[in-house]
C-alpha cells in the first residue's frame, strides 16, 4: 500500500507515505455537518488540526483518527480521513492494533478527560508504556461533556455538578503528572484558543516516533465555562502561564519578571526571572524527575502557574517497530514460514 | 521382544497420576506420542488442579492424565482406566474410586509412611490392609529404584528421584511395548544444555523399560495392534494446537496478516504461547493490559484489514461483550475463539464446560447476532478456525469459535490435511468508489453487497475510500450517523438477515439403518461420548441416530426438518440445557436435555444408558 | 374567563419543538405539571438528540416534548399531535409529518429567512406556498413579541428572545385554561438569585397568556375537564424519578443503608443525580471511575451490608457482566438498573428499546440465573425498585431491573403511597455460628435456608462468623474451594433451583369479556401502547386478552396455562423477539411476534391494527 | 456494630474496634492449607502479616481482606478474618465501596502485578487519587504466575516468557513511579524475605489514614525465581538495597559508603557516603517530586540501587471520610430523611 515514502524529518512519521500535491486545511475537512455546542473549545482544536495537516503533507488516505466517547471524541467525523468513532475509553487499545500492524499509518487518537482519564486510563497508562507510535489529544475541559455535566477525573476537588451536589471528594489527576509516572516518552500540555502553540506541540508530537500524548485544555462552555479562564484572560493569563521551551530558562510574567528555581531543599520554587539559578528546561532529559516536579507547579485548584508546552520528549524504541523487527528477525532466520511444514510436525505416522 | 507371556487386547485405557510436580502431564503426553507413533487410534485427558503447585503429597496437589488407545477408531479418552500408575498414597486416594474391579495398579510405595497416609486421610495403609484386594497390585518403589539407578551420576538422591516419572514411563512403555526411542530424542532436544539431567532421564527411561523386561513381577505384556484408519500422514494434536495451526492456515489461505490480540487466562492462554512462536509466519501476537485491550486491539488490526483474532475464556468473553457489540456495528471481520472452562465466575478454570453458549449468542446490549462456530474434537478446531475466519471475512462480522477445555488440552490423531486442499478466503478488499452522486463518485461504507449483505472493507492507504465509522446507529448505505426510527429499525433487521443468510453446510445425521426414532443431537465436545455411547446402544441391537451441530448461529437450514422426523429428540450438555433451550424456540420441538455439569466430559457408558432410558419411555 | 368561545374536548396530544437551546424539555415540563395540577389524566414523551446542542435551526439539533392530557385514564402520551408547538423552521419540519391533517399548528415565523428555510431543505416557505393548508396555522412572531414585551428589562434583544418558550408557555395555557401560578413559582425559585432574568421569564408568560387573552388570532380556548382517578394524592412522577424514590424506600423498609456505585450514562444518569441529592437519607452515591468499578464498588458495600445498588444502560450493563458472574457465585444481594436504550452498541443513545432481556438473561460466562423484574410504566418503577431489593435481599442474589428510555424520562400521574403500606424487608443477617463441628461451633456460609435456599449473609464486625468468600466453586454448606465434580453440579442446580424458587406473583390477564381467543403479551414500557391498543379493538366490538409480565426471571408459575389458554398469542415488542424466544422455549407455544426497533414506544393504532390483522388471520 | 475504640495512635485504624484479649499469630491463621508452591515467596509475606496483626490489637472480625485473582490473591483464604477472593483486577474497586461504608472496619487489599497493574491498574490509580482508607499490598513477583509464566507489566524489557519467546517488547511500569504520578499520599516498597523490614512497612501503612500503597518485592521460584536475587543475597544486596528512612540521610553499601546528593543539574546522583549534601529523606513533604526522583534510582532491568522503605507518606482528607461528613452534615442541616415527604413533592392534587 505504501509507496512514494520522503523523509521529512520527522520519525514518527518515518514510513507514512507522503505526497506532492498541495493540500490545504479544506482537504482534511469532511462533508459532515460540526455538531457541538456553539462555542465549544472543540471547534478552535478541529480548525487548528485541519489547518495543520497540511504542513505534514502525508497522504490523506494515511491518516487515522480514532477516539472513544464524548463530545470530544466526534473529531474523527469532522476529518476527512480514515477514522473511528469507537467505544468509550477504549481508543487507545484500538488505535495499537491498528498502528502495530501498519507502520506505514499516521494514527491520532482523540479523547477526553473522561474517555481518557476515568474509563479508559489503564488503556492509556500502558500505551505509553508500551510506547506505541501514536499521537495522543486528551481535551480536557474538565467536566463530562457529552452527559451533560457529571465531574471528572480532572475537576478540581469540592465541584458541584449534577452528581456532587454537595462538592465532588477526590482529588483530581494531574495528566501531565500521571504520564510521566506511567513512563510516557513524550508528554505535553497546550491550550484549545492558543493556535500558535496548539500548532507548535501538534508538530513537535506527530515528530516524536512513539506515543505522544497531548494534553489539551479545551472549554466547555456548556458545563464549565471558563475552566481556564486564568490561563486565557489578558489580565491573568501572562501570571498564571509558564510557557516551556526546550534549552531555555523558564521564565514568566508580563516581561518575564518571574522564574522557577530549585531551592535548598531540593524542591523547585518560584523566584525573580532575574536570578541567575532559574532552571534552564531539558525536555530531552532521559530522567523524568524534573519533568514531573514541572508537572506539580500548577495549582490543581486555580491552575495558578501552569506550564505548557513540551515537558518531555526522549528515545525510546517503539512497541510497533521493535514488533515488525521480531517478524523480520524471525523471517530471516529461519525463512518465511512454510504452512505443510508447521502442521505436519515432526512427529507423525502414515497409514497406506 | 522377551519370551513373556503377550495378551492380545483391542483397547487399553491408562492412567497417570500424581503430584503436580512428578511430571504427569509430561509422562503422558510422551506416552501418547509413543501410542501415536506405533499407530493405534487414541483420545486422551489431562486433568489438573488450579494451583500450581499444591503442596505435595495431598489430594489438591494431584495432577492426572488419561489416555486411551486401541487398534480401531475411538471417540473418547475411555470410561475408566484399565490401569493406573499411582505416584503416591494421594495419587491412588484420588483415582481409586474410577476403577473398575480387576484393574491393574502399578504405585510407588517409597513412601507410604504412617504421615504420608495421614495426609490424604488413609487409616490403614492400603497395601496392606487388603482394601486392593479386588486389583491387581504393583507396589513398586519407583523413586528408590530409580535413585538406585542412577547413583552413578552426580545427582543428591533426592534430585535423581525426581526422574521417577521417567522410569515409570519406561516401564509402562514396556508393558504395552511401545517404542521409547521417540521419548529419547525428546529428551536429547529438551535437555540439550543440561546433559546430566538429560542423561539421568534416558538413563531412568531405559531402566523402567529393563526392569519390566527383567523382574518376574510384571508376568505379562500386553499387545494393542495399529488401528486401520483412512488412509494418510496422521500427527496426534491437541485442540488449541490445532486451533493456532488453523489461525495461521486462515491467515496464508487469505493472505491476510494474522493479529492476535490477547490476555492470558485458563484454558486459553496455549493459543497466544503458540502463536508467538510462528512469528516467520507473520504473526503478530500482543499481550494486553486486558481482555477488552486484547479484542479492541484486534478490532483495529482487522480496520487495517489484518486479520484480527482474541481469544480468551469464559470471564475474559464477558468482558469483551461490549465491543463485541461494537465490532457488530463495524461490521468488520474478528474471529472471537472462547475456550470455555467451569463457570459461574473464577468456577473451575481448569475444567472443561460448554455453558457459553447461550453468552456468546446474547452476551452484549441490544441486537446485536454473531455468527457461532464449534469443534467437535481437538482435531476439528482446525478447521473451525478456518470456518470462522471465512465467515467473519466474507461477511464483514465477528465470529464466535467455540472450544473447551477439553478439547483445548485433549488430543486425537489427526490426518494432516494437505495445504492445497484448504480453502482459501478472498478478502475483497474495496478499492474504488461504489456509488455516484451525481457526476461525483462517492464511496458508502455501508452499500452492501445484495447477495451476502455484506459492506465494503476498505482499509486506510486506500486513496478515495476516505471514509469514518462509528458505534452509534448509521444510515443505510452512506454509513452516516442516523436516529431515524425507520432507518434503525432496517438496520436492525439487516443486521439480522445478514447472520441468518450465511451458509453453512446441512446438518448431517448418522443413522445406519435408516430406522431410528429416537435422535441425539449434541455440540462441541460431546461429540465424542455422544459417539462412543451411540455406537453401543446400537451394538446392543437398538437404532439411534446421532447429529451434531457445528454451526450453531445461524443453525443448518435442515435443523427443523431432522428434529422434526425423529419422535424423541435428546440433547446431552456439559450445561443446563443452552442448545436445547434455542432449538425448543426455534422448532417448536419438545427437545428432552440431558444435563450434567461437573468439569468433565461425559462417560459413554453414562449416555448410553440415558439414551436407552429415553428411548424406553415411549 | 375571557368571553371567548370554549370547546370542551376529552383528550389533547401537544407536542413543543425547538432547538436543543430553546428550553423545549423545560416548556414541556412546566406544562405538564400544570396540567397535573389541574388534575387531568396524562402520559409524556420527550425526544431530544443525543448531541447536547446541535447547531441553532438545523433537523439533528431538534428537541421535542408530547404531552397527551384527558378527562379519562389514558395509557400513552398519544399518536398523533393535534397541537404542534414549533419554535423555527426546523422544528416544523422534523414534525410535520407526525401531524393528521386538521392539526392546529402554532410557528414562530420570527426567522423564515431563505437562509433559515435553506438549512432545513426547504425550497419555498412553507407559511406562504400553502404546502400547510391542510392545518390550522397561527404563524406568530414569538421571538420578536417577547422582545418586545421585555423592553423594558435591561436584556440585549437576543437575550429577552430567550424567553420566548415562556412566552408560548402562556400562550398554550391560556388556550387550554392552564393555571400558571405554578410555574410562577417554579420560575422564582429556580432564578431566585438571578432575578433580571426569573421577572424576564415571568413577564414572558404573563404576556403569553394575555397575548392569546387579547388578540384575535386565537378565536378558541379549549377545555379539558379533570379526570377522575381513583381517589388519592397524586403527583406527577417520572420513571427515572420513582426508580429513585423505591430504591431510597427499600432502604428504610429494610434498615439497610443505601449505596449507589454508577458511572454516568444515558438514560440513566438522572438516578445517579437524584440520589446524589438525598445524602440526609443516609444515601451514599459513588461516581465510579467506569461501569466495572460501579458495581465493583456496589458488591463491596453489600458484603459489608449495605444495599448495593448500581445503575446503568446497555453498553454499561454489558461491562459489569463479569462482576455480576461474581455477584452470582458469591450470593450476596445487589440491584442492577438497565435503563435500555437503541442499540447495539452505543446505537441511539436517547432512543428508548427493550433489548437488553436476553443480555440480563444469560449475558456472563457459565450458567449465572439471575431473577429479572420489570416495570410496565413510569410510576411502577417505585415498585419495581421494592419488588428487586426485595428479592436481592430475601434470596440473597444480584437482581436485574429492566427500565427503559420511555419510562425514565416519561411521566404520569402517580398516587402516591403511604409509607407504611409499603412492604418490609428483612435482612436476617446472620449473627451466630449455624453448625456444630463436634463440640465446636461452626459459621458455614454456603448451608442454605431449606426453604428458600438463601445462604446466610454474615457482615464484617460479626465476631465468631469470620469468613471467606470467592469465585471459585465453593463446596455446597463450608463454602470451601471444592474442584469436586458432584460437588459442582449440585451448586449450578441449587443455584438455579434458588432462583426458579423464587415467588412471584400470578401472571393476570385483562379479559373483560372472559371471551377472547386471542392473548396480547407484553412486558415493560409496552403497557401503555398494547393496553391503548386494547381499548380500541375492544371499542371495535372485538374480543382480546391483555397478559403483562412484571417477573421476567422466574417467570409467574400460571404463565404456561395462560398462553395455552388461547388460540393465538401475540406478543409486541421493541427488540427482535427477545421474550417471545422464552416463552416459545418453555413453553412450547407458538408465539407469535410483532416486533419494531425504531427508537420510539409503539403507537396505539398501529398495534391495534396488528392485533386486527392476528385475529383475522384466524 | 463498633464498640470499644481505644485510640492505638493509628489514624488509619481510628473507628476500628479493638479488642483486649491478648491476640497470637494463630489467631489470624485460617484453618485453610495453604497451596502455594513449596518455597514460594508467599508464604514468608503471609506469616509476617499473620505475625503482625496483632500488634494492631484490632478485633478480627472488623478487619477484612479483599484480593484480586492470581497467586497472591489467594492470601485471604488463608487469613482468619472476613474476607474476599473476588476477580482479576477489581480487588481495590470492591474495597472502595466497603471501606465508604463501614468506617469500623480495617480493609486491606491484596493483588499482583498483573492483577493490580495489568487489568486492574485503572483501579489502583483512581483509589490512591481518591485516598479511600485502604492498605493495598501489591505482590510484585514480575510474572504471572498462576497462569504459568507470563511476562507482566512489571516484568524487564526482552523477558523471554511463554508468550514472549522472542523477549518482552514494552517498558515495564515502575509502581512507585507510577503511584506517586497517581496522586497517591502513602507509597513504600518492601521484601517478602525481609520480615522486619516488611513488618515497619505495614506498621506505618496501617498508620496512614487514606490509600496505603505497599509494593512488595516477592519471589516466584516457579517462573521468575531469583528476580530479587540481588536486592536478597549476601553478597550484592548492601550496594543494590537503599534503605529510605525519614529524616535520615540517604546512605547505603556495606558500610554506608554510598549516598544520594542531587547534582548541578537538578537530578539525583549516586555520591560517597560522607559526602555533606547528601539527601536527608523527607517522606512527609507535600511535594512529590522528590520522592519520585528517588523512584528513577533504580534500574529497571537489574534493581541496582533499588530504594525500599517510605517514598511518601502525607495527610490528605480521605474520600469515605468525607462522604460520611457529607452524610453527616447534610443531617444535621436539613435533619433525617423524611420518606413520606420525600415522595410526595411539592406538586400535588387530591382526588376524593
Ligand atoms: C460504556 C459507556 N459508559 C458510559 C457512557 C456515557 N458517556 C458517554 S461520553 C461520557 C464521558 C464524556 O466525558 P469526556 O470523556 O470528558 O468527553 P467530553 O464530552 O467532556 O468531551 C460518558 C460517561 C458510554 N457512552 N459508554
Ligand atoms: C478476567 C480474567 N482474565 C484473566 C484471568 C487469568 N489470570 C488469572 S491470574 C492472572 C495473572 C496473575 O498474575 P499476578 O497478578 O501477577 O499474580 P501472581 O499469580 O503472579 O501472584 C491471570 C491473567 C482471570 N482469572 N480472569
Ligand atoms: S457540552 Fe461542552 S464539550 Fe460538549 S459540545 Fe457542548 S460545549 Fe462542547
Ligand atoms: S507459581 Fe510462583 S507465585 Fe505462584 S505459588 Fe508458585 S511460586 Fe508462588
Ligand atoms: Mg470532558
Ligand atoms: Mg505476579
Amino acid at each position: 500500500m505504501t509507496d512514494t515514502i520522503v523523509d521529512i524529518g520527522m520519525p514518527g512519521l518515518a514510513g507514512v507515505p507522503t505526497t506532492d500535491e498541495p493540500q490545504t486545511k479544506k482537504d482534511f475537512t469532511s462533508d459532515q455537518e460540526v455538531r457541538w455546542c456553539p462555542g465549544c473549545g472543540d471547534y478552535a482544536v478541529l480548525a487548528t488540526v485541519q489547518g495543520f495537516m497540511p504542513e505534514l503533507g502525508l497522504r490523506r488516505e494515511n491518516v487515522v483518527f480514532i477516539s472513544g466517547i464524548g463530545c470530544s471524541s466526534r473529531f474523527p467525523y469532522y476529518m476527512n480521513t480514515y477514522g473511528m468513532h469507537s467505544i468509550h475509553g477504549r481508543a487507545p487499545a484500538i488505535a495499537t492494533g491498528l498502528a502495530s500492524t501498519r507502520p506505514d499509518l499516521s494514527v491520532w487518537v482523540v479523547t477526553g478527560d473522561g474517555d481518557g482519564l476515568s474509563i479508559g486510563g489503564n488503556h492509556l497508562i500502558h500505551a505509553m508504556r508500551r510506547n506505541v507510535n501514536l499521537t495522543i489529544l486528551l481535551f480536557n475541559n474538565r467536566i463530562y461533556g457529552l452527559t451533560k455535566g457529571q465531574y471528572s477525573p480532572t475537576s478540581e476537588q469540592g465541584k458541584i455538578t449534577k452528581s456532587t451536589p454537595m462538592g465532588s471528594l477526590d482529588a483530581p489527576f494531574n495528566p501531565v503528572s500521571l504520564a510521566l509516572g506511567a513512563e510516557a516518552t513524550f508528554v505535553a500540555r497546550t491550550i484549545d484558543s492558543d493556535r500558535a502553540h496548539l500548532t507548535s506541540v501538534l508538530r513537535a508530537a506527530a515528530a516524536h516516533r512513539g506515543t505522544s500524548f497531548v494534553e489539551i485544555y479545551q472549554n466547555c462552555n456548556i458545563y464549565n465555562d471558563g475552566a481556564f479562564e486564568i490561563l486565557k484572560n489578558r489580565d491573568t493569563r501572562d501570571e498564571a502561564l509558564i510557557r516551556l521551551e526546550h534549552e531555555h530558562p523558564i521564565r514568566f510574567g508580563a516581561d518575564l519578571d518571574q522564574g522557577v528555581r530549585r531551592n535548598a531543599s531540593g524542591q523547585l520554587e518560584l523566584c525573580a526571572g532575574g536570578e541567575p539559578d532559574v532552571l534552564v528546561h531539558d525536555a530531552h532529559h532521559s530522567d523524568p524527575s524534573v519533568a514531573f516536579a514541572l508537572s506539580r507547579l500548577a495549582d490543581a485548584a486555580t491552575l495558578a502557574h501552569t506550564p505548557i508546552g513540551i515537558f518531555r520528549d526522549v528515545d525510546r524504541p517503539t512497541y510497533d517497530d521493535q514488533m515488525n523487527a521480531q517478524l523480520q528477525h524471525a523471517a530471516d532466520a529461519q525463512g518465511e514460514g512454510d504452512l505443510a511444514a508447521l502442521i505436519t510436525g515432526n512427529d507423525t505416522w502414515t497409514i497406506e | 521382544m522377551s519370551a513373556r507371556q503377550v495378551h492380545q487386547l483391542d483397547r487399553v485405557v491408562i492412567r497417570f497420576a500424581g503430584d503436580s510436580g512428578d511430571g504427569m502431564q509430561l509422562t503422558g503426553d510422551r506416552f501418547t506420542s509413543e501410542t501415536a507413533a506405533f499407530g493405534n487410534d487414541l483420545s486422551t485427558l489431562p486433568n489438573f488442579p488450579a494451583e500450581i503447585r499444591a503442596p505435595a503429597g495431598t489430594l489438591p496437589g494431584v495432577s492426572s492424565f488419561q489416555l486411551h488407545f486401541a487398534d480401531h477408531d475411538i471417540l473418547t479418552p475411555g470410561d475408566a482406566p484399565d490401569v493406573l500408575i499411582a505416584m503416591n498414597p494421594a495419587a491412588l486416594k484420588a483415582n481409586i474410586a474410577d476403577l473398575p474391579k480387576g484393574a491393574t495398579i502399578v504405585v510407588d510405595d517409597a513412601d507410604f509412611s504412617a504421615r504420608a497416609l495421614k495426609k490424604v486421610g488413609y487409616d490403614g495403609n492400603p497395601l496392606e490392609d487388603g482394601s486392593l484386594d479386588a486389583y491387581k497390585v504393583h507396589a513398586v518403589n519407583l523413586t528408590g529404584i530409580t535413585a538406585e539407578a542412577l547413583k552413578d551420576f552426580d545427582l543428591t538422591r533426592k534430585e535423581a528421584g525426581r526422574s521417577k516419572n521417567m522410569f515409570a514411563l519406561g516401564l509402562v512403555s514396556w508393558m504395552y511395548g511401545r517404542p521409547i526411542d521417540g521419548t529419547i530424542r525428546f529428551l536429547e532436544s529438551k535437555f540439550a544444555n543440561k546433559p546430566e539431567i538429560r542423561d539421568a532421564n534416558i538413563a531412568a527411561l531405559r531402566a523402567g523399560w529393563n526392569y519390566g523386561e527383567t523382574t518376574e513381577d510384571f508376568a505379562v505384556r500386553y499387545e494393542v495392534k495399529p488401528a486401520t484408519l483412512p488412509a494418510g500422514t496422521y500427527r496426534n494434536i491437541t485442540g488449541n494446537l490445532a486451533l493456532a495451526y488453523g489461525l495461521i492456515a486462515a491467515s496464508k489461505r487469505s493472505g491476510l496478516p494474522l493479529f492476535l490480540g490477547a490476555y492470558p487466562i485458563t484454558p486459553a492462554s496455549d493459543i497466544l504461547h503458540e502463536l508467538a512462536k510462528h512469528k516467520r509466519f507473520g504473526v503478530r501476537t500482543f499481550q494486553a493490559e486486558d481482555e477488552i485491550a486484547g479484542i479492541g486491539a484486534a478490532l483495529g488490526a482487522a480496520f487495517g484489514g489484518a486479520l484480527g483474532v482474541t481469544t480468551s475464556s469464559g470471564p475474559g468473553i464477558a468482558l469483551k461483550s461490549e465491543t463485541v457489540g461494537l465490532a457488530v456495528s463495524l461490521e468488520l471481520p474478528l474471529v472471537i475463539c472462547d475456550i470455555q472452562r467451569g463457570g459461574p465466575s473464577t468456577g473451575l478454570p481448569t475444567k472443561t464446560e460448554q455453558a457459553d453458549l447461550l453468552q456468546a449468542m446474547f452476551g452484549r446490549n441490544s441486537e446485536a447476532p454473531v455468527p457461532i462456530v464449534a469443534p467437535a474434537s481437538p482435531g476439528e478446531c482446525f478447521d473451525a478456525a478456518i470456518e470462522a475466519a471465512r465467515i467473519a471475512v466474507k461477511y464483514r462480522t465477528p465470529v464466535f469459535l467455540l472450544s473447551d477445555g477439553y478439547l483445548a488440552n485433549g488430543s486425537e490423531p489427526w490426518r494432516i490435511p494437505a495445504v492445497d486442499d484448504l480453502p482459501t478466503i478472498d478478502p475483497a478488499f474495496a478499492t474504488a468508489p461504489n456509488h455516484q452522486n451525481g457526476g461525483d463518485p462517492e464511496f458508502w461504507p455501508y452499500l452492501r453487497d445484495p447477495e451476502t449483505l455484506a459492506r465494503p472493507w476498505a482499509t486506510p492507504g486506500t486513496p478515495g475510500l476516505e471514509h469514518r465509522v462509528g458505534g452509534i446507529e448509521k444510515a443505510d448505505g452512506t454509513g452516516h450517523i442516523s436516529y431515524d426510527p425507520d432507518n434503525h429499525d432496517r438496520m436492525v433487521r439487516v443486521r439480522q438477515a445478514k447472520v441468518d443468510g450465511i451458509g453453512v453446510k446441512d446438518l448431517e445425521v448418522d443413522d445406519p439403518s435408516g430406522a431410528a426414532k429416537t435422535l441425539v443431537i449434541g455440540w462441541g465436545s460431546t461429540y465424542g461420548p455422544i459417539g462412543a455411547a451411540v455406537r453401543r446402544v446400537r451394538r446392543a441391537g437398538n437404532d439411534v441416530a446421532h447429529a451434531h451441530v457445528r454451526n450453531l448461529n445461524p443453525l443448518p437450514a435442515n435443523t427443523g426438518d431432522v428434529l422434526k422426523a425423529y419422535d424423541t429428540v435428546l440433547c446431552p450438555e456439559m450445561n443446563s440445557g443452552q442448545l436445547r433451550m434455542l432449538l425448543r424456540a426455534r422448532y417448536l420441538v419438545d427437545v428432552i436435555g440431558y444435563n450434567k455439569v461437573r468439569g468433565l466430559p461425559f462417560k459413554a457408558q453414562e449416555l448410553a444408558t440415558v439414551i436407552k432410558d429415553v428411548m424406553d419411555r415411549d
